[in-house]
C-alpha cells in the first residue's frame, strides 16, 4: 500500500524567478512578494441579515467587519471589502481545518461562506517605484489622499478581477500594496506586474504569510 | 466613460458590462393561470424586444463585473454620455426589498 | 453632362468653368408620390431604382443635413456577401451583383475595387463555423474558398503566424469582396436620381407625420415646410427609433456607437479586407493610401458619434497581434457612427403597422455593402406593396414569431452583435 | 515689447557658462552654413552628425531635425502628395503639413515624420519620401503637366470604362502613386505601454498662459498635470522673447520651471502630446519616452500613452499661424513668418539671408527685428492694410524698410527655394523683389481641436478673423493664445484667472499669488485669404488642393464643408488641415457669398496630433496579447510533453503524445481506447463553478433551469439545461445538492463569465426577495475527471477504505465529501461525459499537481491513462452529447434532443418565448448522428447536408455537420448534425455536400448516441 503524498503547488511555481530583474542598480525600484500558505473565506450575509453578519464578524475578530471599501485588522485576521454586505477574511494559514469550523460555527445562519484559499493568490507590491509600476496596469488613483493605508478596492486588471488594499508603508518608508489575483490568472498577471517594473529594477521573492 | 459605482466609486467603464434599457420589467404570471398564452407571449414579446431607444436620458442596466459585482441602474444621456445617478438594483447584497404591505 | 476622360479633357481646356451642379437644388414641392426620409446612401438609391426600375419619378429625398452625413459617410467602405443564414446569403449577393455594375449604371466612378476578403481563423471551431458558412456560399452560387496557413502566407506574408497565441490557422476568403468610396456612392445616386427627376433636398429636417382620420400618414411635416405623400419610406438608420417615435412606433431596435479609424497614408502594404478572428479587428487600405480599420461596437446606447479609449485601446491591441509591423505606422482620426442595432443583428424592410409607412432600418454593420440592393429591394417595396423576393424574410414580425435570423447566434443582445 | 541683442546667448544652461568650444563643435559650426555665430537654445558643445538623403550634416544639442537642415541651408525637403512638387519646411510645429521624411532603417522605418518635431539626435538617418528616383529630380513630378486634368474629384468621371480596368490597371498606378511614405513591413521591435494618471487639474500646453496656469492652480494646492507636446516648457517664449515681471522672458520660463517642479503636487510632462478628450474627464496623452535617441534603452519603451483622469483642464494649447494663398506659395523658403522667428531666435538658424515679409497683422511686423537682429536683411515688408502700424513706424524709418501695399502674386525659384517675390499692388503695378525667403502671416488661429472633440462647434470673432472655442467638454476651459488672447499679458492674466478657477472648483483654498506682468502689444488685422493671380495658389500644402479646387468644388454644389473636404480631400492630410481648414473654408464662403460662421467648421476628430498605433496598443501583442489562465495540473502535463491548445484564454492539454506515433489521430485514438478498456483522466478545472447558497437556493435554481431542482436530493447531481430570455439555449452543466442551503452549479468553460453575471442579475434584479448568495469556486478547485470500466478499482486505491465505493455505496449520480488517502477530502461526484462508469474529483487547487501524480500512481498496475480535450470531445460525440458547436446561440432545448426537459409546472427563464411558432415548427433542424456510408471516408464538419440525389441550392440545403471525430469504437469518422425533420429520418442516406473542399458523398442519419445507446456501462 503506497501513501499518498499530497505536496502543494503554487500558481507561481514557474513564474517567480526570486531575485533581481531588469533595470540594475543599487536598489530595486519595485519588490515584489508572494505571500503563500493563507485561509481565505468570502463572507456574504444572508438576505436581510447584514446586522447579524456584522455582530457575528464583532464577536469573531473583534472588530467590525467594513462597510466600505477598507481593509481592517482584527485580532487573528484581516477583513477586507469585497462588495456591499460581504467581505473576505484572509488570514495565514495554521490549522486551516478549524480555521473554517470556528467561522462556519460564528456565521452560521447570518451569512454564507465561500472557501477561497486556493482561489487567489496573494501577491504584494512595494519599494519606491511599487506604485508607479500599478499605475501602468491598474486605473485606480492610488495617491495618498486617494487611497491611504487601509483602503481597499475590487478592481480591473487585464480585463480580471482583483482585490487591492494597501498597508502600512514599508520600512523604507513607502506604500505596500497587496493584490489577490484569480489563481487560474496569476501566471499571467504576474508577468504583467514583472513587465511593468522591469525598467525600475525588481526584486523578487517568496514567503509564507505570517 | 467613467461610472460612479454607489459601492466603489468612480470606476473606468472597462470594469462594468452593459446589459441595455432598465424600464421593460419582466412579467409576472401564473402557471396554470389560465392566461391566454398569446397575451402572455406579447408581453415578453414586448418585454424582450421592443425598446425606447431614446436620445437623452435612459435608464440602464450596468454589472460592475470588473468591481464588487453588483448590478447598477444609471440615468445616463444617451447624447452627451453624462450619467445623472448611478443607483444600486433593489437585491443588491442582503438588501431586502421592501415587500407590499411592509 | 456625361462624365468620362473625354469631357474632362473638354472640360480643362476652358479651366473647368463648364461644370454644373452634380445634383440640383430644388426647393420642396407640395406633393410626391413618394417621399423618402434620409439622405443617406439607402436613401439616395431607393430614389434612384424608383425611378429607374419602377418608374416612379415624383419622388423626394428630404436630408436633414448634408447628403452622406450619416453612416454612409462614417464606415469602413467594405463590401462583401459571405453570410451564412437564409435570408442574408442570397441579399447580400444581390447586392454584390449591383456593386459590380454600379459604375455603368451610374456613370460615376465609385471605385468599387474587389480586391478580396478574408476571415481568419485560429481555432477548429472558428474553421468548421467558417466551412459551414462558406459552404453555403458556394451553394448560392457565391465565391468562397477555405484556404490554410501555408496558401495565406503566399497572399500576405506579413501577418503574425506565429503567435504563441492564437496563431493562423487559415481563413474564409471572398475575392469578390473588397471596398467602395463611400462618399462617391452617395454621389453617385444623387446625381443618378436627379438626373431622373428626383428632387434632392437637403437641410429639410423632418419634424412630424402628418396622418388623416384612418391613421395613415398622408406625408412629413419638416423644417422647410409641410410636404404630401403618397408613401412615406423611412431610411434614416442611426435615428429609426427617433422617427419612429413621431408616429408612435416602439422598435426592436437600439442605436450604438461603432469607432472607426484610419491612418496617416502610406505607400501600399495591404492589398485587400483582413478580418482579425481571435481579437476584434479588421483593416484594409484606402486607394489614398490611409489603414482604415476598426473593431467592436463601445458596448452602450449611443447617439453620439464618438466613441471612448477601451476600443481604441482594444482595437490596436488585435492590430498588434495579428500585423505587428503597423506598429510605427500612426492613427490619424477616429469617428463614430450610429449604428441601428436590431435584436437579432439583422435588417427590417417592410410596411410598418401604419399604413403608408415603410421602413428601412436595423442594419447593424451591414449597411454599406447592402447599399445597392437595399435601394432596390425597398423601392420595389413601396412601388408594389410586397416585399422583393431577396427581402421576404427581413419581416418585422420574426421577432414575435420567433423567426430570428441571427448569424452570431447572440439573441437580443444588439451590444454583441 | 522689448527686442534683444543678438550677440546675447539665449538659455544657455548654466554648465556651459565659460566653456570654450571644441575643435569638434568649430568644425560643425563651419558646416552650418545658415547657422548664426551665436545665441539660441541649442548647445554648442554637443555638436550631432545626422544624414538626410544619405548626405551627412552636422547640428547641435537642442536642434529638431527641421531646425538642423535650415541650419546647413537646405531648402528642399520634400514632394507634394498629388503633384509632386518640390516643398520645403513650412512651420516649425507639429502642425507641419510638408517637411515630413521617413525616419531610420529597417525594421524602425517610420514614414511621414515632421522633421519639425523630431529632435536631433547623433547619427539620425532621414530620408524624404514619395519621389523616384531623388528628390531633386523627381520622376512624378510630370503630374504637373496633367494637373489641368487631375482637378479636385477627377478620377470620379473616369477611369469607369472598362469596367475590367479598374482593378487591373487604373486602381495599381493610383495606390502606387498615392501614399506617402513607406513603412517597415517587419514587425516594430520596439516595446510601448500604456499607464494611468489622475490629478485635479490637467493643463495642456506649457507657454506664458499654461505656466501661469499651472502654477496658478499648483500654489492654490491642488493636483496639477502640465503637459507640452515639446522637449521644453516656454512655448512661444522661446520664439519671441519678450519682458515678463522686468525679467527676459526666457529667465522667468525658468524660474517658473523650477517653482512648479519644487512643488510636490505638481507633475511636469515634456515630450507629451495630448491627443484625445473622451467622456468623464479621461484625456488621453503620448509621452515620446525615447524617440530623441536612436535606440531605446535596455527595459525602456519607445512611447508610452497615458490616460489622464483629471477633475478640471484647461487647455493653454496656443494658435497656429495661417498662410495666404497666393501664387506660388509653397515654393522651398516660403514660411510662416512666426517659423522664421523660431528658426531664427530658438535655433540660430537663418532660412534665408534676404527676408521678405507678407503679412495683414501687427504680429507678422516681429519678424522686421529678429531677423535684423539676426544679422539678416529684410528685403521688403508687404503690407496688404497699406501703412505700417504705429508700433513699429520707428523701425521702418530707422531701417528705411521698403514698404509695399498690395499683395505677393507670385514667386520665383525652384527647387534650391526661393529667388524672388513678385508683388502686386493696389492698381496692379507689379514688380520683382530680390529675396531668398519670404516669410507670411495671414492671422492666428486659436488651437481649438481640443475644446471641439465632443463635437462642440467653435465660434467667430470678428475682430481677430478666427474661430475661438465654443461651447467646450465638460469640466474643460481655455485660456490664452487658444482663447483668442494674443497678447503676452493677456495671456499671462487669462492662464492665471483660469488656473485659479479651475483649482478652486476642485476645492483647493491655498494662495494662487498674482498674475506675471508683461505688455499688452496690440494684434490688429485685416483678413486676406488669398491673392487673386495667375497660377497655382495651395491652400492645402500636403493634398495639393488649391483656390481653384474649392470654387470648382462650388459649381458642382460640394458647398457644405462636409462635401468639400471629401470631395478636394482638403484638411484629410496628416495634418488634419490645422493649416488649411480656415482659410480653405473662408475662400468657400467668399465663392458662396455666404460669412465664414455661416459656411461654419468641418467637425474636428481625436488624435490632435497621430499617434502609432504600437503605443495605443501597449503592452498587448505577442504573447501578452490576452491573459491566459494556466490548470492547476498545467506544469505537470507540459511535464509530460502535453500539447496545448488556447481555448478562450485558458490553455488546455489537446493530447500526450507518445514516442513513435505518427500524428495526433492515432495519439487521441490511444487515449479513447485506454479509457474505454481501463481507464483514463483529464483535468476539467475549467468548467465554471458557483457555489450557490442560502434558503431559496433551489427555487432560484428552479427558475434558472428548465428542469427542477429544489426536488434534487442532498448527496445528488442533476444535469441542467439554461435557456436565455429569448428561449433559446444559454448553457448546461451538472449541479449538485451538497447541503439543504448549498448547491455547487457548473457550467461550460466557455459561459463561465456570462452565466455568473446572468445568475447575479437574476438574485440582484429580478427575484430580490430570495435569499441567495452566488460566489465563484471556479479557481479554488482542481477538478479532474476519472473515466473508463476500471475507474473504481483506481479510485478504491485512492480514496480512504472506509469509503463504500461500491454501485449501491455510490450510485449514478451520486455526489459527496470523501476522505482520500494520505489525509485529504475531495469532492467526488459520478456523473459521466464519456458514457463510461465516470467520476468527477475535485480537490482544492493547490493539490491539482499532486492529484495528477496521485491518479498515476494509484492507475499504475490499471495503465492508467491521462487524457485531453480531443479524447474527451471523440467521446462525448460518440455518446452523442451536444457541446459548443450545437449549443450555438440559435438552437432550443428541443432542437438538442433535450426537449422533454422543460417543466410544464413552472415558470423559468426562457419559458414562454420558447413556444414562439418558428421555434416549435416540425421542420426545425434538429440534432442526429451521421456516418459516411464509406467506412474509410473522412467526415468533415461544415459539410452540408442534402436529399439523396438532390441539386444543390437554398431550397435542398437542409442541415450541416457541427460535430466530428474519429471513432475508435466504431472505427470510422461519425458526426453530429443539425438537419431538418432530422429525428423522423434516422437510417435516411443523404447526400454530404463540401464544395470548400471538394467532397461529395453519402451518409446515414441515424441516432447521435453511437456508443452505448442504453448507458448500461455508466450505470454499470
Amino acid at each position: 500500500m503506497v501513501d499518498y503524498l499530497w505536496n502543494t503547488q503554487s500558481p507561481l511555481q514557474k513564474a517567480l524567478v526570486p531575485g533581481r530583474h531588469g533595470a540594475a542598480g543599487a536598489h530595486a525600484g519595485v519588490t515584489l512578494n508572494e505571500v503563500r500558505d493563507i485561509v481565505l473565506v468570502q463572507v456574504m450575509a444572508r438576505r436581510g441579515k447584514a446586522a447579524e453578519t456584522g455582530k457575528a464578524a464583532k464577536k469573531l475578530f473583534g472588530v467590525e467587519a467594513p462597510a466600505t471599501p477598507k481593509a481592517v485588522i482584527g485580532k487573528t485576521a484581516t477583513l477586507i471589502w469585497s462588495g456591499p454586505d460581504q467581505f473576505t477574511v484572509i488570514a495565514p494559514r495554521t490549522d486551516e481545518a478549524s480555521q473554517l469550523a470556528a467561522m462556519a460555527q460564528v456565521f452560521a445562519g447570518s451569512a454564507s461562506l465561500s472557501d477561497q484559499s486556493d482561489g487567489r493568490c496573494l501577491i504584494r507590491v512595494s519599494g519606491p517605484r511599487g506604485r508607479d509600476a500599478i499605475a501602468k496596469f491598474s486605473s485606480l488613483d492610488l495617491h495618498d489622499l486617494a487611497f491611504p493605508v487601509g483602503a481597499a478596492a475590487n478592481t480591473s486588471v487585464d480585463h480580471t478581477a482583483v482585490n487591492l488594499w494597501r498597508e502600512a508603508n514599508g520600512a523604507d518608508g513607502h506604500p505596500v500594496y497587496n493584490m489577490l489575483v484569480f489563481t487560474s490568472f496569476s501566471d499571467s498577471l504576474w508577468h504583467t506586474i514583472v513587465d511593468s517594473s522591469l525598467e525600475y529594477g525588481v526584486e523578487a521573492a517568496s514567503a509564507r504569510a505570517a | 466613460m467613467r461610472i460612479a459605482c454607489p459601492f466603489c466609486g468612480e470606476r473606468e467603464n472597462g470594469e462594468f458590462t452593459y446589459l441595455g434599457d432598465a424600464s421593460p420589467k419582466r412579467p409576472n404570471f401564473a402557471v396554470d393561470s389560465g392566461e391566454s398564452p398569446g397575451g402572455v407571449e406579447d408581453a415578453f414579446y414586448d418585454y424582450v424586444y421592443l425598446r425606447d431607444n431614446v436620445a437623452g436620458y435612459m435608464r440602464e442596466y450596468w454589472y460592475h463585473g470588473g468591481g464588487c459585482r453588483s448590478w447598477l441602474i444609471a440615468e445616463r444621456n444617451t447624447v452627451t454620455h453624462e450619467f445623472r445617478s448611478v443607483t444600486a438594483a433593489p437585491g443588491v447584497g442582503a438588501a431586502k426589498p421592501v415587500q407590499a404591505g411592509e | 453632362m456625361k462624365y468620362s476622360i473625354f469631357s474632362l479633357a473638354k472640360a480643362a481646356l476652358s479651366g473647368h468653368k463648364g461644370w454644373t451642379r452634380a445634383w440640383r437644388d430644388p426647393a420642396p414641392k407640395s406633393h410626391y408620390d413618394v417621399v423618402i426620409i434620409g439622405g443617406g446612401g439607402h436613401g439616395l438609391a431607393t430614389a434612384y431604382f424608383l425611378a429607374n426600375e419602377y418608374g416612379i419619378r415624383n419622388v423626394a429625398v428630404l436630408e436633414k443635413g448634408w447628403i452622406g452625413s450619416g453612416n454612409a459617410g462614417r464606415n469602413t467602405t467594405i463590401i462583401r456577401s459571405n453570410y451564412g443564414l437564409p435570408g442574408n446569403t442570397g441579399f447580400y449577393e444581390m447586392s454584390m451583383k449591383l456593386w459590380e455594375r454600379m459604375e455603368q449604371d451610374l456613370n460615376y466612378n465609385a471605385m468599387v475595387s474587389q480586391r478580396g476578403i478574408i476571415n481568419l481563423y485560429h481555432s477548429d471551431a472558428q474553421r468548421d463555423a467558417f466551412a459551414r458558412r462558406g459552404n453555403t456560399m458556394r451553394i448560392n452560387g457565391i465565391d468562397a474558398e477555405l484556404l490554410d496557413a501555408a496558401q495565406i502566407r503566399k497572399e500576405l506574408p506579413f501577418l503574425n503566424y506565429d503567435s504563441p497565441r492564437f496563431p493562423i490557422m487559415g481563413g474564409l476568403m471572398q475575392r469578390r469582396g473588397g471596398t467602395a468610396r463611400h462618399d462617391a456612392v452617395v454621389w453617385g445616386y444623387a446625381r443618378a436620381a436627379d438626373q431622373r427627376g428626383v428632387d434632392i433636398i437637403q437641410n429639410c429636417e423632418v419634424t412630424g407625420f402628418v396622418r388623416d382620420h384612418n391613421g395613415k400618414v398622408t406625408g412629413v411635416e419638416t423644417s422647410r415646410g409641410k410636404i404630401s405623400a403618397g408613401k412615406v419610406g423611412m431610411a434614416v438608420a442611426g435615428n429609426t427609433s427617433r422617427v419612429a417615435a413621431m408616429a408612435g412606433m416602439k422598435l426592436p431596435i437600439e442605436s450604438h456607437v461603432l469607432q472607426a479609424f484610419v491612418s496617416e497614408a502610406i505607400k501600399p502594404l495591404i492589398p485587400g479586407v483582413i478580418t482579425f478572428g481571435a481579437g476584434h479587428f479588421y483593416i484594409s487600405q484606402s486607394d489614398k493610401g490611409g489603414l482604415v480599420f476598426g473593431g467592436d461596437l463601445d458596448g452602450y446606447n449611443s447617439y453620439a458619434q464618438r466613441g471612448n479609449m477601451p476600443v481604441v485601446e482594444d482595437v490596436c491591441e488585435g492590430g498588434m497581434a495579428v500585423m505587428p509591423m503597423i506598429g510605427r505606422v500612426r492613427m490619424l482620426r477616429q469617428w463614430g457612427g450610429i449604428m441601428d442595432m436590431s435584436m437579432d443583428g439583422t435588417p427590417i424592410i417592410d410596411k410598418t403597422p401604419i399604413d403608408g409607412l415603410y421602413l428601412n432600418a436595423g442594419w447593424c454593420y451591414g449597411g454599406f455593402k447592402a447599399t445597392p440592393a437595399s435601394g432596390l429591394v425597398f423601392a420595389h417595396l413601396l412601388a408594389r406593396d410586397e416585399p422583393h423576393p431577396e427581402a421576404a424574410r427581413f419581416r418585422l414580425d420574426r421577432f414575435r414569431r420567433g423567426a430570428m435570423i441571427d448569424e452570431k447566434g447572440q439573441g437580443a443582445q444588439p451590444n454583441l452583435h | 515689447m522689448s527686442g534683444y541683442s543678438g550677440s546675447e546667448p539665449l538659455g544657455r544652461t548654466a554648465a556651459l557658462e565659460g566653456t570654450t568650444p571644441s575643435a569638434r563643435s568649430q568644425a560643425a559650426s563651419a558646416s552650418q552654413s545658415h547657422r548664426l555665430r551665436s545665441g539660441g537654445l541649442i548647445d554648442r558643445q554637443q555638436p550631432l552628425q545626422f544624414s538626410f538623403d544619405d548626405k551627412v550634416m552636422s547640428g547641435f544639442a537642442g536642434d529638431t531635425l527641421a531646425s538642423a537642415l535650415v541650419a546647413n541651408g537646405v531648402k528642399l525637403v520634400a514632394r507634394s502628395f498629388k503633384y509632386h512638387r518640390p516643398r520645403g519646411i513650412i512651420t516649425a510645429g507639429s502642425e507641419e503639413p510638408s517637411a515630413l521624411v521617413e525616419m531610420r532603417t529597417g525594421a524602425r522605418k517610420e514614414p511621414n515624420t515632421r522633421a519639425t518635431t523630431q529632435e536631433l539626435y547623433d547619427g539620425l538617418v532621414a530620408q524624404s519620401q514619395n519621389r523616384w528616383p531623388s528628390l531633386r529630380r523627381d520622376f512624378m513630378s510630370i503630374n504637373q503637366l496633367f494637373s489641368p486634368i487631375f482637378v479636385a474629384g477627377f478620377y470620379y468621371k473616369t477611369f469607369m470604362w472598362p469596367a475590367k480596368f479598374w482593378e487591373a490597371i487604373y486602381e495599381p498606378i493610383i495606390r502606387r502613386a498615392a501614399g506617402l511614405g513607406k513603412s517597415a513591413a517587419l514587425p516594430d521591435p520596439d516595446h510601448y505601454d500604456k499607464a494611468w494618471a489622475h490629478c485635479d487639474v490637467l493643463v495642456i500646453g506649457g507657454g506664458a498662459a499654461g505656466l501661469s496656469a499651472a502654477l496658478a492652480a499648483g500654489r492654490a494646492g491642488s493636483r496639477v498635470i502640465l503637459v507640452e507636446e515639446d522637449s521644453r516648457l516656454g512655448g512661444r517664449l522661446l520664439s519671441d522673447g519678450g519682458e515678463i515681471d522686468g525679467m527676459h522672458a526666457e529667465e522667468w520660463v525658468r524660474r517658473t520651471t523650477d517653482e512648479l517642479t519644487a512643488l510636490a503636487n505638481v507633475r511636469i510632462m515634456v515630450r507629451t502630446a495630448l491627443f484625445g478628450v473622451y467622456d468623464g474627464g479621461v484625456y488621453a496623452a503620448l509621452e515620446r519616452v525615447n524617440d530623441h535617441v536612436p535606440v531605446p534603452g535596455p527595459h525602456q519603451v519607445r512611447q508610452r500613452v497615458w490616460r489622464i483622469v483629471a477633475k478640471r483642464s484647461v487647455v493653454t494649447a496656443g494658435a497656429i499661424e495661417r498662410p495666404v494663398v497666393f501664387p506660388g506659395n509653397d515654393r522651398p523658403g516660403v514660411m510662416m513668418a512666426s517659423a522664421v522667428r523660431t528658426y531664427v531666435h530658438r535655433f540660430a538658424a537663418m532660412p534665408g539671408r534676404k527676408v521678405a515679409l507678407f503679412t495683414n497683422n501687427d504680429d507678422g511686423w516681429r519678424t522686421v527685428e529678429a531677423v535684423q537682429q539676426a544679422g539678416g536683411d529684410i528685403a521688403a515688408v508687404i503690407d496688404p492694410r497699406g501703412k505700417v502700424p504705429a508700433e513699429y513706424q520707428a523701425l521702418a524709418e530707422l531701417s528705411d524698410l521698403r514698404v509695399f501695399s498690395g499683395g505677393v502674386s507670385d514667386v520665383k525659384g525652384g527647387v534650391d527655394g526661393v529667388r524672388g517675390v513678385v508683388v502686386t499692388d493696389g492698381n496692379g503695378r507689379t514688380q520683382q523683389i530680390d529675396a531668398d525667403c519670404l516669410a507670411v502671416s495671414g492671422g492666428w488661429n486659436p488651437n481649438v481641436g481640443l475644446s471641439c472633440f465632443h463635437r462642440g462647434r467653435p465660434v467667430w470673432r470678428d475682430d481677430i478673423a478666427a474661430f475661438v472655442p465654443g461651447d467646450s467638454p465638460k469640466g474643460m476651459t481655455t485660456a490664452g493664445a487658444a482663447n483668442g488672447e494674443f497678447s503676452l499679458g493677456a495671456c499671462l492674466r487669462d492662464g492665471h484667472a483660469a488656473g485659479v478657477a479651475a483649482a478652486a472648483e476642485c476645492g483647493a483654498t491655498g494662495n494662487a499669488g498674482e498674475a506675471a506682468e508683461a505688455g499688452d502689444e496690440i494684434y490688429a488685422i485685416s483678413p486676406l485669404w488669398q491673392v487673386k493671380a495667375k497660377g497655382k495658389a495651395f491652400v492645402d500644402f500636403q493634398h495639393d488642393v488649391t483656390a481653384s479646387d474649392v470654387t470648382l468644388a462650388q459649381r458642382e454644389g460640394f458647398e457644405s464643408v462636409e462635401h468639400l473636404k471629401r470631395y478636394t480631400t482638403l484638411g484629410m492630410a496628416t495634418d488634419q488641415g490645422k493649416t488649411s481648414n480656415i482659410t480653405g473654408l473662408a475662400i468657400m464662403a467668399e465663392a458662396t457669398g455666404r460669412t465664414i460662421p455661416q459656411t461654419g467648421t468641418t467637425i474636428y476628430r481625436p488624435p490632435y496630433a497621430p499617434v502609432a498605433i504600437g503605443a495605443l496598443a501597449g503592452h498587448h501583442r505577442d504573447e501578452n496579447f490576452h491573459a491566459w489562465r494556466l490548470t492547476p495540473s498545467h506544469h505537470w502535463a507540459a511535464a509530460r510533453g502535453a500539447v496545448f491548445v488556447d481555448t478562450g484564454l485558458w490553455k488546455r492539454a489537446q493530447w500526450y503524445p507518445q514516442p513513435g506515433e505518427k500524428d495526433w489521430i492515432e495519439s487521441v485514438t490511444r487515449e479513447v481506447l485506454a479509457v474505454r478498456n481501463g481507464v483514463g483522466f483529464c483535468d476539467v478545472s475549467t468548467l465554471g463553478k458557483v457555489d450557490v447558497r442560502g434558503a431559496d437556493a433551489g427555487t432560484f435554481l428552479d427558475r434558472v433551469y428548465i428542469n427542477a431542482f429544489s426536488s434534487l436530493a442532498v448527496g445528488k447531481a442533476r444535469y441542467g439545461l439554461m435557456l436565455r430570455e429569448d428561449g433559446i439555449v444559454m448553457d448546461d452543466g451538472t449541479t449538485s445538492r451538497i447541503a439543504e442551503d448549498h448547491y455547487f452549479l457548473t457550467t461550460t468553460t466557455a459561459k463561465a463569465g456570462p452565466v455568473m453575471a446572468h445568475l447575479e442579475f437574476c438574485r440582484q434584479v429580478l427575484w430580490p426577495e430570495l435569499d441567495v448568495q452566488l460566489s465563484s469556486a471556479s479557481d479554488q478547485w482542481a477538478q479532474f475527471s476519472i473515466a473508463g470500466p476500471n475507474t473504481r478499482k483506481l479510485l478504491q486505491e485512492l480514496v480512504d477504505p472506509s469509503e463504500d465505493m461500491s454501485n449501491e455505496g455510490f450510485p449514478f449520480m451520486g455526489a459527496r465529501e470523501v476522505m482520500l488517502r494520505g489525509g485529504i477530502t475531495a469532492r467526488l461526484f459520478r456523473i459521466s461525459f464519456s458514457g463510461e462508469i465516470a467520476f468527477e474529483i475535485s480537490v482544492p487547487a493547490r493539490y491539482g499537481g499532486a492529484m495528477a501524480q496521485n491518479l498515476m500512481i494509484a492507475g499504475r498496475d490499471l495503465g492508467v491513462t491521462p487524457y485531453g480535450t480531443e479524447a474527451l470531445g471523440v467521446m462525448r460525440i460518440e455518446k452523442g452529447h451536444v457541446a459548443g458547436p450545437e449549443l450555438n446561440g440559435t438552437t432550443t432545448a428541443d432542437d438538442l434532443g433535450l426537449g422533454k426537459m422543460m417543466s410544464k409546472k413552472k415558470d423559468f427563464i426562457g419559458r414562454v418565448m420558447a413556444g414562439r411558432e418558428a421555434l416549435t415548427a416540425p421542420d426545425r433542424q434538429v440534432v442526429v448522428g451521421i456516418k459516411p456510408l464509406d467506412q474509410k471516408r473522412r467526415l468533415r464538419s461544415g459539410a452540408h447536408v442534402l436529399p439523396k440525389g438532390a441539386i444543390p441550392g437554398p431550397e435542398t440545403d437542409q442541415g450541416y455537420v457541427t460535430s466530428v471525430c474519429y471513432s475508435p469504437m466504431l472505427e470510422q469518422w461519425i458526426g453530429l448534425g443539425l438537419v431538418e425533420r432530422g429525428r423522423e429520418r434516422f437510417g435516411e442516406i443523404v447526400r454530404i455536400h463540401d464544395p470548400l473542399r471538394n467532397e461529395d458523398y453519402e451518409a446515414e442519419i441515424c441516432n447521435p448516441v453511437f456508443y452505448d445507446p442504453e448507458g448500461a456501462r455508466q450505470r454499470g
